[in-house]
């Protein structure tokens, strides 16, 4: 802990002491399991494959475009998702109808595929109301700010399908950090005494903000906390979305079954700031993002798609169009919106509005005419 | 009907909130198999089973958390925190999430659910097992506060809380739980949210109250109109937020006097925001400062002192007679 | 002497505490080589090494949790929270420990600690960001709240914070954290805590503030004195509990009409405390109800309508002209 | 869980499905571990063996003196220590001098060993602010009420030991329930991750008020659990004192090597209610109980030091009139205490008191005096 920034570790070798807690590294790539297979599964559609690609390269540009909007000026704080796409795209993709995912801040990936409304990720960033209303028939909750307190929720809901019978599972999504919150505790302890019907996925993308996992606890890896509530925990290539795909598939069957909750540890990396007000820079070095550069999940799992015979240049420039078109739509109704209504302020605070928010409510009303009007 | 006393009044609502809406959930430390500490929930898992009335493990957060997935996903969940004291390491469930729910999904995820919780003091309980601190949850927006003062309010006013479409934080006078009975019918009825009940009716001065010092306060109201011959005047709040502006502005309105008794300390307690409204709204009918009685702002003690830390009698008595003579 | 900004003040006051006491330690999430989501402790990690400037785990609990351990332990410890409302899973330690832990140690264990936090809004940031809820801390006996409005204060009164013998919460503006520049010295030096600020002298109206809006308010005050002609007097509170009553009320005494502005949403932030003394004390010197200026009673809104919910110009303006000419 | 009080497991055969996170019953007393040896012990003398001994029977007195106290009206709600004396004596005992204890309320026994005056814990319970007070140079912390509350603190003090290089080790001690807090998790997570000088001390006795521990987890041992925080968990016969001594020491010496954290769970039984206010018939069963009793940790040791000969009738008789005489004294101290006096509230609460208070304890002072003259 007393090396400076610039002593920070500068090659991946050096970078393999996550078992030792006073080290400042990231995990060691070697520990990643799995191993992509060099002929077509069987297991998985191709169409599914395709998928599993096209909605990669969705995010990716879709993360990218939203960053140039920050940068204009046009959103604001945003939590960039690049080099997880595979993560959030193996995970919400082995869901299945109705049931529920619980994301973060970070999952808007996972949150569009589950069906929340591209343009409505926008305008949330943007900072409008609009941006947090969920359509009917999405089961998506909204995305959680204050770190690992939506696990618990994730357990009540999951607790709620099986009081009611229901064939929903629930998929909650946190990071590396949130496993020191008591709040990942609380939730997988219900998991583990009710036997909820949910997966438990971690997104260790290496570092909270600044810190690294090696830093954040004690034990090699976040996978075996499972064991502590009595269920099984799993660790994935996150940066293998046939892998991801796999694990949260068969945990999602499993607690369909009855059988009780599952952890997934999802080894991934993002490639970008933590948020558009962080500089990685600070604890991060070149050469470790170069080295996960190298195993980037999109680039990667398009070679093998190529290599598999399942996609070519026409299909890239195809999709590419689609996609540029798609985001260019949905900016359109982020930048389309009237203007935010000042007493939205006051809408869905309460099924009902109080008396006393009725009159605070028509006190704006005033204020705004005022101000509009220049009365003073 | 049946005489009841508060504690069995809540254990009939909750009884009653079982049988007409199978969503009705309780859960919570000791809820279960034990009936609860206070046997609030005496019988009821025998009664409905185990899965509506669940033993959870010993984890406040966990409780309150896995409250809003249940609220969410179609369930109506009653938790139980086993004082309010130990509400605090869910404090963050509460006022991050409970209360912001439906605004943060502007009206998708509506939380239909009750916290109940005892607060308040002077059952010679150990430390942190007294608190008054329901002034956290009023500031809080999104949440509604309701503290019943007699076994009647309590059944029909936690019925009403479990109607609610929105989040109750329902605070159960525990100093009360078994000090009196009173009539409270078998059948399912509600007592309405964010009205204030005119205990007494007077012309000289208005005194303010809820929860566990309705009664005591009534007591020295009666004492000082033998003593004194004023006509006191008394509201019992019952719902804390949003609390009846209408009724308290209306009766200070005839008074001109208005005194407010609390067992929250002093400083930010209710009371402070009922003083600061009053001010704003009828300052030109105050006839004397609007008076708090509270307890001092000092942690509530063990047990020997804490009769001395919550408004006394005498102290109710001083505040009022400052309005009477000012 | 050096022009900083407040940030920049903060994090020379923890140099020069760091500095003269080998006791204060610096802990939090991303304080250490990260230089703190802020910049509040950039370079001290690298000065002061890595056992005094301490990058910990993301568990607010286990921060502020271990600082009392730390504090009673013999060292000085100064959790940064990151952002106010991530004070919430921890509200346990500050409220039930930190708060009562010289109390419960009946003066064994004190804690010599300051938890720093960000607070207010209106900087864009996402949601739970933004939170003005000093209130919590404000109501809780035991704690002393402490809210600079400058570089210079900011300085002066985390020192002062830091050599107190008792736990303080430490809640720094963070949208003027680079809004302006004043001179501050590059010696040690402190700030009374408990005193407030007289920021201008004027006769007609007391206007109350702190933190942020200081600067806003007067403002408007300055527009006002040249639009109206009156002649106000602005007072930063700079200690939030124990407020400074006797300042207040002093100028109230003056005036007779006192308008308080806060950024906290309105019911029982800390302006219905003040409004509620000033009516207890003044009642006879008002000429005006005492008037709130506040946030709406909703959770503070995504960014594009939080300069709605905060107090406008438009609303002080507002609050100051009620007073006036009522 | 749908099982009805008088369906409660009724023998301890029933009572062995631990592992059955579904099961309402303790845990089955094959899994304690250690035998109780049948030669004297070489590794403690013998005057420390006897000193086990007397120190669980004044424990066990005390406790039942304080039990008569409470039903006579003269204490507050009480938690008694009856069945844990071995857990707390073994405990207590094996810390060094200026080792740090953190104890909860059913600690009284284990602070008592550690130089908190036996007055004070009497006075604590009656309800005295005097209760509180801790005399200079005990390394005692306040007893926590809110459950797991206090292993945060127990971190951080021990995180101040290892700061400024004391030679000094903490043992924060809870019971069964509290392995279900957030603070729990937190506290193991600093203790892993810094690597802290202090003991976890779990006193299992089966239940948290009336929730068996087979509901509070779904881990078959909570002593496993502390695998998720990257260090090492041990069960101990929490009736065997010797076993409780040994583990304890040997995790003491460890933490003072700078090796770490140690968490130890001490399998054990509260042979009385939660607290005085609690009836335990409402979830527990009698031949539970008796079967428990069977193994009482006072009756055999007891047993074993005079199989060892260590202990006689004699030695008996002159020390339970030794503890009688102390209690009657630590009594006398309570009852000869000056009435409380209501200005005390504010003592404490501030280093200095702020103006605001020193006129609300004027007032207090007034009314006290109003009161007491019958004036209004
Ligand atoms: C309770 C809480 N504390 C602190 C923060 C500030 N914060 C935002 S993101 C973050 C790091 C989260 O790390 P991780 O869980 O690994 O997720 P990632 O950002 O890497 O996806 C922190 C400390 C917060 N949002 N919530
Ligand atoms: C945070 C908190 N929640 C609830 C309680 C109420 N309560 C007091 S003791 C107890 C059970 C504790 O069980 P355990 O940790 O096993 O300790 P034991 O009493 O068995 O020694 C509960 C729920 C509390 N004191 N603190
Ligand atoms: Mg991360
Ligand atoms: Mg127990």
């Amino acid at each position: 802990m007393s090396k400076k920034v610039d002593e920070a570790p500068t090659k991946m070798d050096e970078a393999s002491s996550m078992t030792q807690n006073t080290g400042d590294s990231t995990v060691n790539k070697e520990q990643i399991p799995a191993n992509p297979e060099t002929s077509v599964p069987q297991d998985v559609s191709p169409e599914l494959l395709q998928f599993f690609y096209k909605q990669m390269v969705f995010i990716r540009e879709f993360d990218r475009r939203l960053l140039r909007l920050q940068r204009a000026g046009r959103l604001g704080t945003y939590a960039p998702v690049e080099g997880q796409e595979a993560c959030q795209v193996g995970s919400a993709q082995a869901m299945r109808e109705g049931d529920f995912l619980v994301p973060t801040y970070r999952d808007s990936g996972a949150m569009m595929l589950r069906g929340f409304p591209v343009s409505s990720v926008l305008l949330y960033w943007n900072g409008r109301l609009e941006g947090l209303q969920i359509p009917a028939g999405v089961s998506v909750f909204p995305l959680a700010i204050p770190i690992a307190s939506q696990l618990p929720h994730a357990a009540g809901i999951a607790w709620a399908a099986k009081l009611q019978h229901k064939d929903q599972v629930t998929l909650a999504m946190f990071g590396d950090g949130a496993t020191s919150e008591g709040d990942f505790h609380e939730a997988m302890n219900f998991a583990g005494v009710f036997q909820l019907p949910m997966v438990f996925f971690c997104e260790n993308n290496q570092y909270a903000i600044s810190l690294p996992v090696s830093r954040q606890t004690a034990t090699e890896t976040l996978a075996e906390k499972a064991a502590a509530y009595g269920f099984s925990g799993q660790r994935v290539d996150g940066g293998d979305v046939l892998a991801v795909y796999r694990a949260v598939r068969d945990a999602i069957a499993k607690a369909a079954m009855g059988q009780g909750p599952t952890l997934i540890e999802a080894l991934t990396y993002r490639y970008g700031a933590h948020t558009t007000s962080d500089d990685p820079t600070k604890y991060r070095t070149e050469e470790e993002l170069a080295s996960w550069r190298q195993q980037d999940p999109v680039v990667s799992f398009g070679s093998r798609l190529r290599q598999w015979g399942l996609w070519g240049d026409a299909q890239e420039q195809q999709w590419q169009a689609q996609v540029q078109e798609k985001l260019i739509q949905a900016v359109a109704v982020m930048e389309g919106s009237p203007p935010a209504r000042p007493t939205d302020l006051f809408e869905h605070v309460y099924a009902q509005l109080p008396p006393r928010l009725r009159a605070q409510k028509a006190a704006l009303e005033k204020e705004v005419a005022q101000a509009r009007g220049g009365v003073q | 009907m049946s005489q009841l006393t508060l504690v069995q009044a809540v254990q009939d609502a909750l009884r009653c909130a079982l049988d007409a809406d199978n969503r009705v959930i309780l859960l919570g430390e000791d809820v279960g198999r034990n009936g609860g500490v206070f046997r609030a929930t005496e019988g009821l898992q025998e009664r409905f089973g185990a899965d509506r009335v669940v033993d959870t493990p010993l984890s406040e957060s966990g409780i309150l958390g896995a409250s809003v997935g249940l609220a969410a996903n179609g369930m109506r969940p009653v938790p139980e925190i086993q004082f309010l004291g130990f509400i605090y390491p869910g404090f963050q469930q509460v006022v991050a999430h409970i209360a912001r729910m439906r605004w943060r999904s502007q009206g998708h995820y509506g939380l239909p659910m009750v916290v109940r919780a005892p607060f308040g003091g002077r059952i010679r309980a150990p430390e942190l097992h007294s608190e008054s601190t329901e002034a956290y949850f009023i500031h809080t927006p999104g949440l509604t506060v309701v503290a019943p003062s007699n076994p009647y309010d309590a059944k029909g006013l936690l019925l009403a809380s479990i109607e609610f479409p929105d989040p109750v934080i329902f605070l159960e006078p525990m100093r009360i739980y078994r000090a009196f009975r009173t009539e409270v019918p078998e059948a399912y009825y509600t007592v309405p949210l964010g009205k204030a009940e005119l205990v007494k009716v007077g012309e000289d001065v208005t005194v303010v109250t809820w929860g566990t010092l309705v009664r005591e306060t009534l007591e020295v109201v009666h004492q000082l109109e033998r003593d004194k011959g004023w006509s006191i005047e008394l509201l019992d709040l019952r719902t804390l937020s949003p609390w009846d502006e209408e009724a308290v502005f209306n009766s200070v309105h005839k008074t001109g006097r208005v005194v407010v008794v609390q067992e929250a300390t002093l400083q930010l307690g209710l009371a402070a925001e009922i003083a600061a409204r009053v001010g704003e709204e009828c300052l030109l009918d105050l006839e004397a400062p609007v008076t708090r009685v509270a307890s001092w702002d000092v942690p509530p003690p063990l047990f020997q002192l804490e009769d001395w830390h919550a408004p006394t009698a005498q102290r109710i008595v001083n505040g009022i007679e400052r309005v009477m003579i000012y």
